[in-house]
């Protein structure tokens, strides 16, 4: 009973209060907190659910496949869940007074706006993670590319509308890909419910062509090197709360998709060679992001750079979960790491943003004069970045750590030497900020002063990225829920 | 009806998706490529009706149609977002064509003197 | 063992540190200074009146004695009390317008609890305590008078004994580790370790300035304050030899190569200094250089020892004998440097010259003396050695000891008092120490066990002959010398340079350059001072340029061209391998 | 929750909450600071002397929780782990007082004293840690919360010498990273015991435990600056006099060496090594190590490099202990993990002074400070020549034990590169005492900072005096019961156990 009842207000509370925020722009922030404490409450009870008796599934109107709708909620779905709603709530918090500065004048509208885009892509988020057939998935998912290619828009500066155009078109062909390839599985298995697939899918060249399609577009909506090229200038000319959400979780919607692709709707397909490829895309991004994150001249393209270079772990996920032995090891690594990295990415652009708030600018070279003087987000930065590099007893640490025993486990050692070197990389590039926070410069310009919620939200975040490597256990128990293992 | 048919429908959706496509990628005029969007979208929908005369009977597999409402709906949402969004692209560096230079990240421009940093 | 005795040990330790660590408290420092010759009184009694086999044991510091008292370590204890009484009391004159009297008598007290110490030490670690504590001590000496030749006699002495403790220390290890015991008196009923045996006879030689090894020595010596060269030359060059007597299995093991060692390098030694010991113009050079030989020729009696374990037992009593004359006549003559500089009566100037003859005499050997006591105790085990050998020696050691009246010639000829020398150095306070060693020089030995036993066969004729006829041929060749000196003269010691071997080292290094001249970088931010503003790029140019390549790199790879291309080869990458997965 | 267990918790708290508070005070809240930071220090101190007797009495501290599947995050004390830690925290305590009057009126106190506790907090961590992962958990903290101390001043200098930290550390802890993943794999999470944990292996999978050792030996080799991987201990040395002391003696280095200890006994088990062929060719690293190091030393005319590259050869000593076998060469490796420690803080403390109070950098600016700051020089000479091993001094003790333990060993060369090192100690120290105590001093000093009463500030003085009385101390009574003699003794007692 509450399992239905927690379905309805993750999905509706967010869009309810998005409407109500459209409607009454000046109430825009107490909405969004009691939008906030709704899906905290809904998810809880869900997770009670789920955790006592299993995957939940929610047939809407009563229609069950392949005609109705389907909302399903197993372990994964509800760690994702759980990861946006934190997110969503620092974003919350933070955003209430970043669009209050009183030097811009267009932040008053900016606001306006940016209640109802973000709780719309918040709703979306969640409706994505819960819909259980794949057409869900593409509506669901069109609607975040909105919600999200708006949001960029919102900074209203150039370059921020010159990378917002370019997102969409690529979020639009990208759907395209993938609303293709759905029609041709619809074609060939006369279904589109993930569970129903599983069992239908027989190897042919429909699928063949259909998986593909949908691989390649999915792949350009998550971002994977080599179609990152939309990323850095969205993520990093957006405004900061609007790049956290971004990166945190956007992102990790396509790749969200492509898991329950791969690994459930059509596993009988998910051949070795193919996850191989996965992999070694995820190491390509790991090495070239990483590289590209070293020679960045503004922090938040750093920062973008490294998202790109983050996700690649992700993708290492496939090689490495596919197999038999140490397969679940990958999986709860990769899914931990995905965690670790929102948060760690959140702390890092609303710290970015603190900076670009009190030195007007966020040119790494310039920071020397001004970033010791917010020591509390400098700290932020830190922790986030030592989540990012993985080291102990981080949450990324604690994924990384999984991903690697997996690897060791399989013998593909080949993985452990990439994810070495791309930890070193990340430690390369997250000293090179922290340690203009250290510089000190004599003519050091007076900043202008952070509001506290900023700062505090910010390292919230950050001790919550590292923190969160000391409890990673339990986010391993749920993910044993309706693990969607053939 | 014969399969020919639905091979030749199937051929000219694929057609139009890669029609589609081609000119998203090559155009750089921001219109264009807003139309480019549209063609594959066209092409998406031929395919979903083809496919959804998969069934010998006399009535159609009504799952496809809906399907495709759907995405008509969406692709017309996604095309008012992206003349709006364009309008402004244009109010803001006057140019109705956005060249593929430096976008947003000013890589060539920065990156000299970041590298200082 | 009575706690009477065990506190006489610790006292006579105890007593000079004490009065060290006394001199750290400024109120009380003028008292100690005072005080400074007492320190050696509680040693000077355990030697006279301490019964044999008394020990100490700390046990806090060890469970089993530390300190003991056996037949050696009482002679050596008698005359190294001795000369540090007489040298601080000695001392006290001559540095009575000193500008860091405090700073000497620190080093001077340590040196001295240094060198009883290793005299008394029961334990190795004791004994190494003590080595240690006193070669550090005395470069404090060596240094005090501060000037170049000073300093540079330091350096050389320090690194030297430094390289003595540091090859010491191992050989005791691995004596220990052989002898499974720290207690030197049963050390050596484990077998010899030869390691050991390497280590310890160079690591001792260089405090007993054994040949090739000496060179430190003359330099030193003359470099301190007269007291202070005194007690080195007198007391703490001993410590090698008893270092030597108290770790080689002597009169255990017939040891060949090291009683060859130290046949050869004794008689090196005793010729060496007299050749090189003529040349130089500082009386105190002249007197180290001795010291050399004499240590040299007393090596040879434990080369003896090590040859023939047989003799060891009268060969100890002879060496012992030597080792007490020569370190009281030595003191002697080095503290009558002093006085004899600034006699200016006639009869300070007989005094003087008295003063300076006997111990002189002595040294040289002269019959009746401690040094033909010696002399004989020596020559009288030569039969133990294979023929050739005591052939050799039968010949050489007079041979050594003309060469010792001749350096004795040269010193006197350097320090003999003459009238109308003006020297500033006022002599209050030295005569009586000083005396009062010449005296010690000349009645000390008798007192020694074993010295009546040689003495009999001392007053044969033929025996004063053997003694006599070195001394006659020394005075013939150094009266030759003066002769000759009046045709040739110029300084010998331009060409025999103080420190011979040490010279050519130092040379050698000096070309070597091993002292780079510190490059003067400018290091002031290492302080609290601030930076410049702009701080340099943290990547080296290389990778700077990688850098700007892979940023023009990536912007190209994000023009929309290049990345639809890409998406469609992926998504065909794809499509292929599926394909080829499912058929 | 057992009494034990809170101990070993406290032990860790003491100073992290400590620091975590110090954070978030006020740049001028001084007097707040400093009582907080003795307080944490002196809580530590008595839960350490706690825990000291337990271990003592044989008593079992262990706690543990499960943070990943499998992966427990568990303290324990043994004997070693007691040694280093009774070692870091008291030498902590001084360095914090040290610290508070080093650091007076200088800007980002907060900050400092903040990361300085969880410094200390890693070290003892590493202590403590009672399994691998903890190890590695608590290792890289340390690296982490280092930095921040190294670039404190955050001159040019400070920062490239901060980056060079870095560099090397992050390696060697992603190379230490591979090997524990890579061990867990083999042994599974295993936790670590006296004599080793391996013996099931050692049969089948000696090569892939070679390597490992290898691994192991690469990554924290870093730490304890073993020769080529020393390159960022000279370099380090732009830090405050206090953080330096803190990097040699008490934490970094040490826990490096602590580590290899960890490694070696309680991990492989030292005979299981000595079966695997492991042993020979580190006890050759360490003595390339020792010489190299020292060689480098006498070149030095900057006062703190010259001890940065004492410190490289000095700590290798623990490691050349750790890789001869036999319980004498254990006691002296282990008991110079102590030893080491005191003499070279002192050392560092001398330094401080020097700079502090006189603006000296250099060892040619040395001439005649003796006369100046008598005490301080007096402590810094007691140190120095406990580092050349002039007996009764500490380092004569180890160097004993460890030449004993080498020549019993057989490896009789071992007490010939002891000698070798001893002799350029000497080579490189006893110049420095010479210009200090016989030079003439000069008429001016380069930036005099006159401190009223005592040659320097009381808390400057305290420490270098204390640590001097502890090498003397740690020497003279090595014999007695109460040294870390006698406990190095008992710990070897247990490693060579039946």
């Amino acid at each position: 009973m509450t399992a239905s009842w927690s379905f309805a207000l993750l999905v509706l509370g967010p869009l309810m209060a998005a409407a109500l925020a459209f409607v009454f722009p000046r109430r825009g922030r107490g909405v969004a907190l009691a939008a906030a404490g709704i899906t905290a409450g809904a998810w809880v009870g869900l997770v009670r659910e789920v955790m006592a008796g299993g995957v939940q599934i929610q047939r809407v109107g009563g229609w069950s496949a392949p005609l109705g709708i389907d909302l399903r909620a197993d372990g994964l779905a509800v760690l994702m869940l759980m990861v946006t709603g934190l997110i969503s709530g620092a974003v919350t918090l933070y955003s209430g007074r970043y669009f209050r500065d009183a030097h811009d004048l267009e932040s008053a509208h900016r606001e306006r706006y940016f209640w109802p885009l973000f709780l719309f892509l918040w709703a979306a988020l969640n409706a994505l993670f819960l819909s259980a057939d794949i057409f869900n998935l593409y509506v669901t998912l069109e609607l975040l590319g909105f919600a999200a290619v708006a949001l960029v828009a919102l900074a209203g500066n150039r370059e921020a509308l010159k990378s917002a155009m370019r997102y969409l078109f690529v979020s639009l062909a990208a759907s395209l890909f993938y609303l293709l390839g759905v029609a041709l599985v619809y074609g060939q298995c006369a279904t589109v419910d993930l569970t129903l697939l599983a069992a239908k899918a027989q190897p042919g060249p429909t699928l063949w062509v259909a998986l593909a399609l949908m691989t390649g577009g999915l792949l350009a909506k998550a971002a994977l090197f080599p179609l990152h090229f939309w990323l850095p200038p969205a993520h990093a000319n957006a405004p900061a709360p609007v790049s956290a959400l971004l990166s945190a979780l956007v992102v990790k919607g396509a790749f969200y998709i492509l898991l329950r692709l791969w690994f459930e709707a059509f596993h009988s397909l998910n051949t070795p060679a193919v996850a191989q490829v996965f992999g070694g895309l995820g190491a390509a991004a790991i090495l070239w992001g990483s590289a590209n994150a070293l020679f960045q001249p503004r922090l938040k393209l750093l920062v973008a750079y490294s998202t790109v270079a983050q996700l690649g772990y992700l993708f290492l996920l496939f090689p490495l979960a596919a197999a038999r032995d140490g397969g679940f090891l990958a999986w709860s690594g990769g899914l931990i790491f995905l965690a670790a990295h929102a948060c760690a990415k959140t702390a890092m652009f609303l710290t970015a943003g603190n900076i670009l708030h009190a030195a007007g600018h966020d040119r790494i070279k310039d920071l020397g004069g001004i970033t010791h003087v917010p020591p509390i987000s400098t700290f932020a930065f830190g922790l986030a970045g030592l989540s990012l590099i993985g080291l102990p007893p981080s949450s990324g640490f604690a994924g990384k750590w999984l991903l690697l025993s997996a690897s060791l486990v399989q013998g593909q050692w080949w993985w452990v030497v990439v994810m070495l070197v791309g930890s070193l990389l990340a430690a390369a590039y997250v000293m090179r900020v922290l340690t203009r926070a250290f510089t000190r410069v004599p003519d050091a310009t007076a900043p202008h002063p952070i509001p506290p919620v900023m700062e505090w939200t910010a390292l919230a975040m950050a001790v919550l990225a590292v923190g969160f490597g000391l409890v990673a256990r339990w986010p391993a128990e749920l993910l044993r829920v309706g693990v969607p293992w053939p | 009806m014969p399969d020919t048919d639905h091979r030749l429908y199937l051929v000219a959706g694929a057609a139009l998706f890669a029609i589609g496509f081609y000119s998203l990628v090559v155009q750089t005029h921001l219109l264009r490529r807003i139309m480019a969007l549209n063609v594959m979208g066209s092409g998406v929908f031929l395919v979903f009706l083809t496919l959804a005369d998969r069934t010998t009977g006399s009535v159609a597999d009504p799952v496809p149609h809906a399907m495709v409402l759907t995405g008509i709906v969406v692709a017309v949402c996604a095309t008012g977002l992206a003349l709006a969004l364009a309008d402004r692209v244009q109010a803001a560096t006057n140019k109705v064509d956005v060249d593929d230079g430096p976008d947003g990240s000013q890589d060539a421009t920065d990156a000299k003197e970041a590298r200082r940093g | 063992m009575s706690d009477l005795a065990s506190l006489q040990l610790q006292l006579a330790v105890g007593a000079p540190l004490a009065m060290a660590l006394l001199l750290a408290v400024r109120a009380w420092r003028h008292v100690v200074l005072r005080g400074v010759p007492l320190a050696a009184v509680p040693a000077l009694l355990l030697a006279l009146a301490g019964p044999v086999g008394a020990n100490a044991a700390l046990p806090w510091l060890a469970e089993h004695p530390v300190l003991e008292l056996d037949a050696i370590g009482r002679v050596f204890l008698g005359f190294t009390s001795v000369l540090w009484l007489v040298s601080g009391w000695y001392a006290r004159g001559y540095l009575a317008n000193d500008a860091h009297p405090a700073r000497f008598y620190l080093f001077f007290l340590l040196a001295m609890t240094g060198n009883f110490g290793l005299v008394l030490a029961a334990d190795v670690p004791t004994f190494y305590a003590g080595f240690g504590l006193m070669g550090l001590a005395s470069a404090g000496l060596v240094f005090h008078r501060g000037d170049a030749e000073a300093t540079r006699a330091g350096r050389i002495y320090l690194a030297l004994a430094m390289l003595g403790e540091v090859l010491i220390l191992t050989g005791l290890v691995f004596l220990v580790v052989a002898g499974g015991t720290t207690q030197i008196a049963e050390l050596h009923h484990g077998v010899v370790s030869r390691p050991a045996l390497l280590l310890l006879l160079a690591g001792f030689g260089i405090k007993a300035g054994g040949l090739t090894l000496h060179f430190w020595l003359p330099l030193a010596h003359p470099a301190a304050p007269v007291p202070a060269s005194a007690v080195l030359s007198g007391a703490m060059i001993k410590a090698g030899l008893l270092g030597w007597i108290r770790f080689l299995p002597l009169g255990e093991a017939t040891l060949p190569g090291c009683g060859f060692t130290l046949l050869s390098a004794g008689l090196g030694a005793a010729f060496l200094g007299t050749l090189v010991g003529v040349a130089q113009t500082n009386p105190k050079t002249v007197l180290a250089y001795s010291s050399i030989s004499q240590m040299g020729i007393i090596m040879t009696g434990l080369g003896i020892g090590a040859l023939r374990p047989e003799a060891w037992p009268v060969m100890q009593t002879a060496v012992l004998i030597y080792a007490t004359h020569h370190a009281l006549a030595k003191g002697a003559l080095f503290l009558g440097v002093g006085p004899a500089h600034a006699a200016h009566t006639r009869r300070q100037r007989i005094l003087a010259g008295v003063g300076l003859l006997l111990p002189a005499l002595a040294l040289a050997g002269a019959p009746f003396t401690s040094g033909a006591l010696a002399k004989t105790g020596l020559k009288a085990n030569i039969g133990f050695l294979p023929e050739g050998w005591a052939m050799a020696l039968a010949i050489l050691l007079p041979l050594a000891a003309a060469g010792t009246t001749l350096k004795m010639a040269r010193f006197l000829w350097l320090t003999w008092p003459r009238s109308g020398q003006t020297t500033v150095a006022t002599a209050r306070g030295l005569w009586l120490p000083w005396l009062f060693l010449v005296a010690a020089t000349l009645a000390g030995v008798w007192l020694l066990p074993g010295a009546l036993e040689v003495l009999p066969q001392k007053l044969s004729p033929e025996k004063v002959w053997d003694a006599l006829w070195p001394l006659l041929f020394g005075g013939a060749l150094a009266a030759l010398g003066a002769w000759l000196r009046r045709w040739f003269s110029g300084d010998l010691s331009r060409c025999l340079p103080a420190g011979d071997m040490g010279v050519l080292i130092e040379r050698l290094l000096a070309r070597l350059h091993l002292h780079r001249p510190v490059k003067d970088t400018v290091h002031h931010n290492h302080g609290h001072g601030l930076s410049p503003a702009h701080e340099a790029s943290p990547w080296s140019p290389r990778l700077e340029r990688a850098g700007e390549f892979l940023t023009t790199l990536e912007a190209r790879l994000r023009s929309w061209p290049v990345t639809g291309a890409l998406w469609l080869l992926l998504v065909g990458l794809f499509l292929v391998l599926l394909a080829r997965a499912g058929s | 929750m057992s009494i034990h267990a809170l101990t070993l918790l406290g032990i860790l708290f003491s100073s992290f909450l400590t620091g975590l508070v110090i954070f978030f005070l006020k740049e001028e809240s001084h007097r707040l600071r400093t009582w907080l930071n003795m307080l944490g220090a002196g809580l530590k101190l008595v839960l350490v002397a706690a825990l000291l007797w337990g271990v003592h009495e044989g008593k079992d501290y262990s706690w543990s929780f499960e943070f990943l599947p499998g992966l427990q995050l568990a303290l324990g004390a043994d004997a070693n782990s007691v040694l280093f830690v009774t070692l870091s925290t008291v030498l902590w305590f001084w360095t914090t007082l040290y610290a508070v009057g080093y650091l007076e009126d200088s800007p980002h106190r907060s900050r400092f004293f903040g990361f300085f506790s969880l410094c200390v907090t890693a070290t003892t961590g590493i202590a403590l840690s009672a399994n691998l992962i903890t190890f590695l958990i608590f290792y890289e903290l340390l690296t982490v919360s280092t930095y921040p101390l190294v670039v404190h001043r955050g001159t040019p200098d400070a920062l490239r010498g901060g980056r060079i930290y870095l560099t090397y550390t992050l390696i060697g802890g992603t190379v230490l990273l591979l090997a524990v993943a890579w061990f867990s794999r083999l042994a599974g999470p295993v936790a670590f015991k006296e004599r080793g944990v391996i013996e099931a292996l050692m049969a089948t999978h000696r090569g892939e435990l070679q390597l490992l050792f290898f691994l192991f030996v690469l990554g924290i080799g870093v730490k304890a600056a073993i020769v080529p991987l020393h390159g960022w201990l000279p370099k380090a040395m732009v830090a405050p006099a206090p953080v330096s002391s803190l990097l040699h003696a008490v934490a970094v280095v040490k826990a490096g060496a602590f580590g290899i200890v960890r490694i070696v006994y309680d991990l492989y088990g030292v005979e299981n090594a000595a079966k695997l062929g492991l042993l020979p060719p580190l006890a050759v690293a360490a003595s390339v190590t020792i010489i190299y190091g020292s060689v480098r030393a006498v070149f030095q005319d900057e006062l703190k490099k010259r001890l940065a590259y004492s410190t490289v050869s000095q700590v290798s000593y623990i490691v050349l202990g750790t890789a001869i076998l036999g319980p004498l060469a254990t006691i002296g490796g282990l008991v110079h993990l102590v030893h080491q420690g005191i003499m070279k803080i002192t050392l560092f403390f001398g330094a401080g002074n020097y700079a502090e109070t006189l603006g000296i950098h250099r060892v040619s600016e040395m001439n005649g400070v003796g006369r100046r700051m008598p005490l301080t020089t007096a402590a810094f000479t007691v140190a120095a020549l406990g580092m050349i091993g002039v007996p009764p001094l500490a380092g004569y003790v180890s160097k004993w034990y460890l030449k004993k333990g080498a020549i019993t060993a057989g490896d009789e060369w071992v007490a010939l590169v002891l000698a070798g090192s001893s002799l350029l100690n000497a080579a490189y120290f006893l110049p420095i005492l010479y210009r200090a105590w016989f030079l003439a001093p000069p008429k001016t000093w380069p930036r005099e900072h006159p401190f009223g009463k005592w040659e320097t500030h009381w808390m400057l003085l305290a420490a270098p005096l204390v640590t001097a009385a502890l090498v003397v101390w740690a020497g003279v009574f090595a014999e007695s019961s109460f040294s870390p003699l006698a406990w190095v003794k008992l710990i070897a007692a247990r490693e060579y156990g039946p």
